[in-house]
C-alpha cells in the first residue's frame, strides 16, 4: 500500500501544493491531473524519493520510503519523459541492462517477446541510435511487458502514442492493476484502463 | 615603552619600509573595500527588493 | 551486493567500447602534450630525464580531465541516472562500478602508453617500471576524486571548465606522489615508499569518493 | 510546523537576522579595539628581531590571516555538516557568507608572505610547503565560490557547496602533508617565518592581531549573511515587514 500523507512541494520560490495525500492500495490506479506546472511530475518524484518533500511523508507499507530507500526501488518501476535507453546498446542489451540494473533477471527470450509486443521484431540487433523516436519510446516501454514489480510510476505514458498503441498500452496497465499491482500516472488526455478502481487526483 | 627612537626610523623599518608597509597598506586595503563593497551590495539588494514588493503590491491591487 | 558493481562495470565498458573513438582520442591528447614538452624546452637529455615523470603525471591529469565531463553527463542527459538512483541498490555502489570502468577506459590505456612515452624522455629501464606502476595505483584515485567534480557539476553551465577548478587542487598529493616515485628511482633512493601511499590513497579515493558522488548527484537529481 | 523546527528555531532566518544587526557593531568595535593594541603592541613596543631585522613585523599580519584562511575554512566544513546533516537553511548560507572573507585572507596571506620572501630570500616567491599549500587553498575557496555561483537553485547550491566543502576539508592534510614532504625531498629553501623563538611580546602581538582578524571576519560574514537572508527569503512575511520598516 503506497500513502501519502500532507505532503508540501516548494520549487525555487513558488509553493506548487500542500496539505495533499491520498491512499493508494492492490489494484487501484491513481490518475494525476492538474494544468501545466502544477507540480504533477515533482509529486511523481517524491513518490519514487529523488526529490524530498518539503513537509509531509510518503509510506509504502506502512513503513516511511525514507527508511526503505532500497526495498522500495526494488517494489517499484519508474517511466519518466525521459526513455532511458542507450542510443548505442541494441533493444535487447538496453532492456537486459535496465532488468539486471533493476535487480531482476530477465531471461533473454521474455525480453525478446516483450520487444514482438511492441512491434519491434527484427530489430533487437540494431543500435538505437538507427532507431525512429517512437521506435525508442516503445523500446522503453517494452519494460513495462516485463516487469512485474508491484508499483507502476508512469509519466506521461500515452504522450505521442498512436491509437493503437494507446489501447495496447491500457491493456498492459490493466494487466498490471489485475495482477494486483498498483499505478500512478499523469496524463493529459484520460484513457480508459478497462480492469482495476481508478481514483482521480487534482493538483493545483 | 616605544621602541622606535623618531618617527622617520619607524617609516623606515631599518631598510624594510617598502615591503612591510606594502603589506599593512594593502591588508588595510583590502579591510576598507570589503565592508564597502558588502555595504553597496547590501544597499543594493535592499533597493531591487522594495522595487519587486512594490511591483508585485501594485500588480495584486490591480 | 557486489553484482551491481560488475553489472555497471558491463554496461560502461559496452558503451565504451561502442565508442572507441573517445578513449582513442584521450590517449592521442595524453601523447601530444608529452611529445610537445620537449620542443618546448629543447632535446637535452638531462634535462628532459629531470623533467619526465612531472611532465607525465601533469599530461595524465589533463588526459584524465577530458573524460570527466561525460562520466554522468550523458546517462544524466537520456534519462539513465534516473533509473541508476532508483536501483534498489545503494548508488554509492553504482557509482563504484562507474569509477572503475572510467578507469579501465581511460587511466590504464595511459599506464601501457607511458613507458613507449618515458622512452623519448630517456628514462631508464627501473625508472620506466616504476612510473607505469605509480600511473597504474594513482589514476584510479583520479577517476575517483574527478568523479565527485562530475557529479557536483552536473548539468552546470560551463561544467567542463568548473570541473577542472573544483578537481585539480585536489590531485596535487597524487601528483607529487606518482611524481615523486619516479624521481625517487631515477635518484637511487627507491620508489616503494611512494607507490605504498599512492596505493593508500587509491583505497581511499575508491572507498570514500563513490559515496560523496552519489550524495551530490541526489542533489543534482533532485 | 514539525518539531524539529522548534528546536531549531535561533536558527530560524526571522530571529536570527535582526539578532546578526544587533551583533554587527560589537564586533566591529572589538576588531578595532584588539587591532589598535595589536598594531600597537607590535608595530610601537616590540623591538627589532636579531635574525630577521624590522622585516619581520610583517608577521603579524602574514600570521594570523594564515590562520583565519584555515580557520573560515573549517568553520565553513562545518556549517555545510550541520547543513547537510540537518537540513537547516541558514547553514548554507553561513558557508557562503564567509567564503569571500576566506579567500581574502588565504590572497593576504600570500602577499604578505611573497613580501616577506622579497628581502629575506631574494625572491617574490618561494615553493615553500605553507606558501603553496595557502595557494591551494585559495583554489578551493575560489573553486566552491565558482560552484556555488553556478548553480541557480539556492538550495542546491547550498548541498552541492557542501559536500564539496567536506571533501576538501578531508583532503586539505592530505595535500598540507604531501606538499611539505615534496619540499623536504627537494630541498627547496624554508621560508619560516616563526622559527626564530619569539619575544613574549611579539607573541602578544600576533595574538592581539589574530583576535582582531577574527572579529572583522565575524563582522563582515554576518553583514553579508543578512544580505543573502533578505534576498532569499524575499517572499516570506518577516523580510516584508522588515523592508516595508524603511530598511536602509
Amino acid at each position: 500500500m503506497l500513502e501519502a500523507e500532507n505532503l508540501e512541494c516548494v520549487r525555487g520560490e513558488r509553493r506548487l501544493f500542500a496539505g495533499l495525500g491520498f491512499t493508494l492500495s492492490a489494484g487501484e490506479l491513481l490518475y494525476l491531473q492538474g494544468r501545466n506546472g502544477a507540480g504533477k511530475t515533482s509529486l511523481l518524484r517524491m513518490l519514487i524519493g529523488l526529490l524530498p518533500p518539503e513537509d509531509g511523508e510518503i509510506r509504502w507499507q506502512g513503513r516511511p520510503i525514507r527508511s526503505q530507500k532500497d526495498d522500495y526501488h526494488g517494489a517499484l518501476c519508474y517511466l519518466g519523459h525521459l526513455n532511458a535507453i542507450k542510443e548505442e546498446l541494441t533493444p535487447l542489451e538496453n532492456l537486459l541492462a535496465a532488468a539486471r540494473l533493476g535487480g531482476t533477471t530477465l531471461p533473454e527470450d521474455d525480453a525478446i517477446d516483450a520487444l514482438e509486443q511492441v512491434g519491434l521484431a527484427g530489430r533487437e540487433d540494431l543500435a538505437c541510435k538507427y532507431l525512429s523516436q517512437g521506435q525508442k519510446r516503445r523500446v522503453a516501454l517494452a519494460r513495462l511487458v516485463v516487469d512485474r514489480r508491484p508499483l507502476w510510476i508512469l509519466d506521461e505514458p500515452f504522450v505521442a502514442l498512436d491509437v493503437l498503441a494507446v489501447d495496447w498500452l491500457a491493456g498492459i496497465i490493466s494487466g498490471h492493476l489485475q495482477r494486483g499491482g498498483m499505478a500512478v500516472m499523469t496524463t493529459h488526455q484520460p484513457v480508459a484502463i478497462p480492469a482495476g478502481r481508478v481514483r482521480e487526483l487534482r493538483i493545483g | 615603552m616605544i621602541y622606535w627612537n623618531s618617527f622617520s626610523d619607524f617609516l623606515a623599518m631599518g631598510g624594510y619600509g617598502l615591503y612591510v608597509w606594502g603589506s599593512f597598506g594593502v591588508t588595510a586595503l583590502a579591510m576598507l573595500i570589503e565592508p564597502i563593497v558588502v555595504a553597496r551590495n547590501r544597499k543594493a539588494t535592499v533597493a531591487r527588493l522594495k522595487r519587486q514588493l512594490r511591483a508585485e503590491s501594485r500588480s495584486t491591487e490591480a | 551486493m557486489l553484482d551491481i558493481v560488475f553489472s555497471v562495470i558491463a554496461r560502461d565498458l559496452k558503451l565504451a567500447m561502442r565508442r572507441q573513438a573517445d578513449i582513442v582520442s584521450a590517449l592521442f591528447f595524453f601523447v601530444i602534450v608529452v611529445s610537445l614538452f620537449p620542443l618546448g624546452i629543447g632535446p637535452e637529455v638531462d634535462l628532459l630525464r629531470q623533467l619526465a615523470p612531472g611532465v607525465l603525471w601533469v599530461a595524465a591529469l589533463l588526459a584524465t580531465m577530458l573524460s570527466l565531463p561525460r562520466l554522468f553527463a550523458d546517462d544524466h542527459r537520456d534519462g539513465t541516472l534516473e533509473q541508476l538512483a532508483l536501483s534498489p541498490h545503494p548508488l554509492g555502489l553504482v557509482v563504484t562500478g562507474k569509477v572503475i570502468a572510467h578507469w579501465l577506459v581511460s587511466g590504464l590505456p595511459l599506464a601501457l602508453i607511458a613507458p613507449v612515452l618515458g622512452i623519448q624522455f630517456d628514462l631508464a629501464g627501473d625508472a620506466l617500471l616504476v612510473l607505469t606502476g605509480a600511473i597504474l595505483l594513482g589514476t584510479p584515485a583520479l577517476s575517483g576524486i574527478g568523479a565527485i567534480g562530475a557529479a557536483l557539476t552536473l548539468g552546470l553551465r560551463g561544467g567542463g571548465v568548473l570541473l577542472s577548478l573544483l578537481v585539480l587542487p585536489l590531485y596535487i598529493p597524487v601528483l607529487i606522489f606518482g611524481a615523486g616515485a619516479v624521481d625517487a628511482t631515477v635518484s637511487g633512493l627507491g620508489g616503494e615508499g611512494h607507490l605504498s601511499l599512492l596505493a593508500a590513497m587509491t583505497i581511499a579515493a575508491i572507498g570514500f569518493a563513490p559515496w560523496a558522488s552519489a550524495a551530490a548527484l541526489k542533489i543534482a537529481l533532485e | 510546523m514539525n518539531d524539529r523546527f522548534n528546536l531549531y528555531r535561533f536558527a530560524s532566518p526571522a530571529t536570527f537576522y535582526p539578532l546578526a544587526g544587533k551583533m554587527i557593531p560589537w564586533f566591529v568595535a572589538a576588531g578595532i579595539l584588539f587591532g589598535l593594541a595589536g598594531l600597537y603592541v607590535g608595530m610601537l613596543v616590540a623591538p627589532t628581531d636579531f635574525q630577521q631585522g624590522e622585516g619581520y613585523r610583517i608577521i603579524f599580519i602574514h600570521v594570523p590571516t594564515s590562520w583565519m584562511s584555515m580557520f573560515i575554512y573549517l568553520v565553513m566544513a562545518f556549517w555545510a555538516a550541520i547543513g547537510l546533516a540537518f537540513n537547516t537553511r541558514l547553514s548554507g548560507m553561513m558557508a557562503q557568507a564567509l567564503a569571500p572573507t576566506g579567500a581574502l585572507m588565504a590572497f593576504l596571506s600570500l602577499w604578505t608572505g611573497a613580501l616577506w620572501g622579497k628581502p629575506m630570500w631574494g625572491t617574490w616567491w618561494v615553493w615553500d610547503a605553507r606558501l603553496t599549500s595557502e595557494l591551494i587553498l585559495l583554489f578551493l575557496y575560489i573553486g566552491y565560490m565558482a560552484l556555488v555561483a553556478a548553480i541557480d537553485d539556492a538550495r542546491r547550491a547550498d548541498k552541492a557547496g557542501g559536500i564539496l566543502l567536506l571533501v576538501g576539508v578531508v583532503n586539505i592534510p592530505i595535500i598540507y602533508f604531501s606538499v611539505k614532504w615534496w619540499n623536504t625531498l627537494h630541498q627547496g629553501s624554508s621560508v619560516n617565518l616563526t622559527k626564530s623563538a619569539m619575544a613574549e611580546v611579539m607573541l602578544w602581538g600576533m595574538l592581539l592581531m589574530a583576535l582582531a582578524f577574527w572579529m572583522y571576519s565575524i563582522a563582515v560574514a554576518l553583514a553579508r549573511v543578512r544580505t543573502i537572508l533578505l534576498e532569499r527569503e524575499r517572499h516570506t512575511e518577516w523580510v516584508r515587514k522588515e523592508l516595508a520598516g524603511g530598511e536602509q
